[in-house]
């Protein structure tokens, strides 16, 4: 089994799927010279300048026209370069994209996947940081999906472009880099979570990014002798509701954590969710972890004051489970 | 007013449309105003209808079209049932999107028309990518944008517009001028010479013409359709024409002046213009009242089919979201 | 005391606050006519057209030049018509006004009012019907309010006016015509709930339309003898958690109600909140009420398959008292 | 290259401006790459220094600028303090933006100067509504908005040249066109004859000018600032310049073609023509070395004392996002 980096995993999936499907292609600002991250590297080369589009800098030309073409018989992957800027689309992906197969009653689809790199990343500040996850989650008409570890990068990438809904593809910035083992036969179901890690005393909910803070928290828990469960939710929408109420269920106790701004955060859907179906059975309080309501800063200390460690989700799951009930 | 090689069953075919759009626009009007049937707000395109028989006649239903809320004359010059029409605007069973759309989303895909739309110029960078997608699949069809005098002044105007040049799209972009933007006098509230101006800065080549001239319209759109089809770069046409009704068919336009409409319908109205032609022509009054007539008599029945036909089912509410996940809320 | 409707209610608002402030000026499409929905009637007679502006269909610019405007000492009200076009204009209001203070390291101030007209109204279908609150309550930066009546669409105006903040500003587009008293001398205070009806068994949180409907709720349970709380929030951020919190230690029953989606609505930081803070204290499950993740249709009764209806409340509320453990 | 009626108090100025930014982002490159002290990126306009200076020149600090992510030189050129810049490109205490902006977010309000941008095209309709409160203010204070050539192809650009001619706003909009955007040559994704066109389109008054002369640039912006003073309407400078570093101080720029930097530095460079022209003017090399030494100085003793600053206290991660409301999650 190959061992490839996240950015490598992503560069395989659309690799792979352009090989088996000339419909597929890829636009978006300087993709013929690899992408801003590298994540185009080497495509042109095989598969030409029409199916490596670059484009002018017009996120709403490059969001409409994407689905244009996906709406008479192509698949275009969209690269919007940082999440941030494709908020210069939004008309286009949420009043046009989402909605037009319902609008025109079924006569459409809009087979494309969306890219949005998102997240902190070292002092990028506060245009070119934010995770807006939870916005896309709440759009009727989009799948949403945040891929953590370079074996997801590979197998959600894959099933985004076969998909024929259009898949809002948030990979996180800050973890092009890191390695990982990649199965290029393991298929990706939407909605299904991973149990990165197995435990019996808390549940530890998150995504992205913050699912590898997860795991690490959760081998730091062990050491204090407390089992805690990791589950990597990976697509938020749909998102595991089973996974999540089996290991509550199990475990009694919950932390949900994410990187984005925790009011209005897709945390709060989880603890809502949980608190409506089986609140009773909790065995202590529910603990939420995101960012405070404020801004990314560019130095160092600042940006780090909104970050969502690692440390934050052991005290929490400590919290939680002293003050159990 | 007749012309040497004047094609005259082209002639006829341009007023039956026009006839046939003005009838639709009629009987939706009554059934908003008098009937009470139409929920949410019509934008007739009545005194526009050169437009979009002119320019329709050239297109096949593989060709691509995309159109705004003022889009009923376009839908049907593409090819769409009156009636699935009519159903639409009533919100019924076996309206063009099934009731779900109503007259600012209608649709019809099975005769290549991708959509009104309800937000002014989205239409435009949609419609550069559908030419986008005809040109990497390698498709000899064409893409026809059409879109009000108002969406120059917003961004996609210009992206989509330079998207088309860069990728040397199959499309044709139409202004149709009506000189309003709901209840603004467009003129007011833009810069410099307007719409086939700004097509021009952008590399494009620019067509103005009378867009009450039905003949003129369409055999413009023959030479550009042409163009098109042989491997030729986008092209701009700006035809002007005026907005005859209030911006919904329930504004009474108090807010410009008094017998403008009035004068403009005397001097301009494209159906009244193309029934000399066809007079000058050597067609009979007769046949050329005939040619109103069964307009009416469709749009009449149209309606009335329509304000029978059901609502549609209650489960149709959660259908066609998207294939993944469910959209219900659950029980608990 | 003189009785408005709630269109009426925040014409008087605009009014009172030109007169007062030459600096406050309103731009928009159409609005020397009096705007889509007679919310400017008569303002340009009085004002002239520089301080009430008619605009080019030019979402973007008309957000962002009110920005601009309101750095150098103006105080814009932006008229977006439908909550929906705001869509077109979102990397300004995300990305420029709600970040530039905070980025800028506290120069600048952007005082502006951004009203978005949101909220079912019927047969509108898709593309002008849609709530999205949710959004900007998890934007750092942002003030959010929700008023649903028209004492509410005066005071909040008038607050939202000489705030210095960036205040989105959401009327919900079908309550135009309903009439009530407004008493001008009343101030709003940001984040101050409204208890819209005392209430001992069961709490039902809310805000927008949604108050109305809840309030027709606790009459209707009144009748059962049950006796509901009715908190209008009002704002959304900040939004009153003591308000909550009080009402649900008293009652220990929550039902959550909002038009907005359910799915990453803003009722599920309510939900969550109340999870975290108090879920030992509950009574019975909490309910949280919003639309299925569908899209709004024109025809009327599919529209109505995604309201959330006084009935709705009823039976909720009726359910956790039910369950109560 | 001297000539009648030459300033050379001007002239001398203006090599001075150019030489402090150009020092100043000499410093700051090096202090990204061999010092590892600016963590975010930063654009350099090494190279670009001339329309920065040439511009500034004719603004005081009460007039208003809006610029890019490429913006030190115009910021630098308006007045700010080249202390407070570098520390903010450090992010340290005391930054113009006490450290939470960054290179792309510089912004020195006390001189006018409203904002880099982090999103391109963004600061163009920000920039309109600034002139559009200066004149509902009645203020006689103008508005210089400067972008890249990259940023025409967005839609802001539409939105906001529209929106200033409607207005007749007090503003200079530029085009500071570097011919690069990003790893992109510009001119591949551009449709028709590029900023000027599109900007004269809209109805505007458009000067296209060497971008490298810095002299020329002042000139032209002496006039157009002396017409916007005058009440007149909104123009347009596309100035032609030269991206000669990579996009970013990390960017190797290996998409172009070799030498094509190296030649238009020999080319170009607005530094080596500018000290042409005084010297043609009388002054002499000594004068003008020491400019040259003067901005090394200032600027080595800036970096050294701005990489001397603490970090930004931790709470002021939480100051200054609104009046209203606590950012901070909430202890349980
Ligand atoms: C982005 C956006 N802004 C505003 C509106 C509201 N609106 C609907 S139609 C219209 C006028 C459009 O004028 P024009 O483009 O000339 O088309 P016409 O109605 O004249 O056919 C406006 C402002 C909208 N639908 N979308
Ligand atoms: C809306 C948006 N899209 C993309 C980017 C990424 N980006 C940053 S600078 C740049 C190139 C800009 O080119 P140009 O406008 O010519 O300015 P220059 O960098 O040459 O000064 C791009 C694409 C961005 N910041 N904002
Ligand atoms: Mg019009
Ligand atoms: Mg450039």
């Amino acid at each position: 089994m190959p061992k490839l980096t996240y950015r490598d995993a992503s560069l395989a999936a659309i690799q792979h799927s352009m090989r088996d499907d000339s419909t597929v292609w890829c636009v978006g600002e300087d993709l013929g010279r690899g992408g801003v991250f590298g994540q185009y590297k080497g495509l042109r080369e095989e598969f030409g300048d029409a199916r490596i589009s670059d484009a002018p800098i017009s996120e709403a030309a490059i969001m409409g026209a994407a689905f244009g073409a996906a709406m008479i018989g192509t698949r275009p992957i969209v690269e919007m370069r940082f999440s941030d800027f494709a908020l210069c689309a939004t008309d286009e992906l949420v009043n046009q994209i989402a909605k037009a197969r319902f609008m025109f009653g079924g006569q459409s689809r809009a087979p494309m996947v969306i890219r949005k790199p998102m997240g902190l990343w070292r002092s990028s500040a506060a245009q070119h940081s934010q995770s807006l996850e939870s916005w896309y989650a709440h759009i009727p008409g989009l799948v949403v999906v945040c891929p953590g570890t370079p074996q997801d990068n590979y197998s959600m990438l894959m099933a985004a472009i076969a998909c024929d809904d259009p898949v809002v593809y948030l990979e996180h910035k800050g973890i092009w880099d890191i390695e990982g083992e990649v199965d290029f036969s393991k298929k990706y179901e939407f909605g299904k979570a991973e149990i990165r890690r197995e435990g019996t005393d808390v549940t530890i909910v998150s995504w992205s990014n913050t699912a590898n803070l997860a795991v690490e928290a959760a081998n730091a828990l062990s050491g204090q002798g407390v089992s805690a469960e990791v589950i990597d939710l990976r697509s938020l929408w749909p998102w595991d509701k089973e996974a999540v109420l089996k290991s509550v269920a199990k475990t009694g106790h919950l932390v949900v954590a994410h990187e984005s701004v925790a009011v209005g955060g897709f945390g709060a859907e989880i603890v809502a969710t949980v608190a409506e179906k089986a609140g009773h059975t909790l065995k202590g309080p529910v603990r939420r972890l995101g960012a405070p309501r404020s801004l990314v800063s560019y130095a160092p200390n600042l940006e780090d004051m909104l970050r969502v460690t690692s440390e934050m989700m052991v005290t929490a799951a400590q919290e939680t489970l002293k003050k159990a009930s | 007013m007749t012309f040497a090689g004047h094609n005259f069953e082209r002639g006829r075919s341009l007023l039956e449309m026009m006839e046939r759009i003005r009838a639709f626009e009629e009987q939706a009007c009554l059934a908003a105003e008098r009937d009470q049937l139409v929920l949410g707000a019509i934008h007739p395109s009545i005194g526009q209808e050169a437009v979009a028989a002119g320019i329709m006649y050239n297109l096949t239903t593989e060709d691509i079209l995309l159109s705004t809320h003022r889009g009923h004359g376009h839908t049907l010059a593409k090819g769409a049932s009156s009636l699935a029409m009519m159903r639409e605007l009533l919100g019924r069973e076996g309206g063009c999107c099934g009731g779900k759309g109503g007259s600012m989303h209608i649709a019809d895909f099975d005769v290549g028309m991708l959509g009104a739309n309800g937000v002014v110029g989205a239409n435009i960078t949609i419609a550069a990518g559908a030419a986008h997608a005809i040109k990497l699949l390698g498709d000899d069809r064409i893409v026809v944008d059409i879109f009000g005098d108002g969406a120059i002044n917003r961004g996609p105007f210009l992206e989509g517009m330079n998207w088309a040049v860069v990728f040397k799209l199959p499309i044709l972009f139409v202004c149709e001028d009506n000189q309003y933007s709901a209840t603004t006098k467009t003129s007011s509230m833009t810069a410099g010479d307007g719409a086939a101006a700004r097509a021009t800065s952008l590399g494009m080549r620019s067509t103005t013409v009378d867009g009450n001239d039905v003949e003129l319209i369409a055999d413009t759109a023959a030479d550009i359709a042409s163009r098109l089809r042989a491997g030729g770069p986008p092209e701009f046409l700006h035809a002007k024409t005026y907005r005859r009704t209030g911006h919904t068919s329930f504004d009474p336009a108090t807010y410009r002046p008094a017998n403008e409409a009035a004068e403009e319908e005397k001097r301009s109205d494209p159906i009244k213009r193309q029934r000399a032609v066809l007079e000058a022509a050597g067609m009979s009054e007769a046949d050329i009242q005939s040619l109103h007539e069964n307009a009416q008599k469709e749009m009449i029945d149209v309606l009335k089919e329509a304000a029978e036909t059901p609502f549609p089912t209650n489960e149709t509410a959660f259908k066609d979201v998207q294939d993944i996940g469910s959209p219900a809320v659950e029980a608990y």
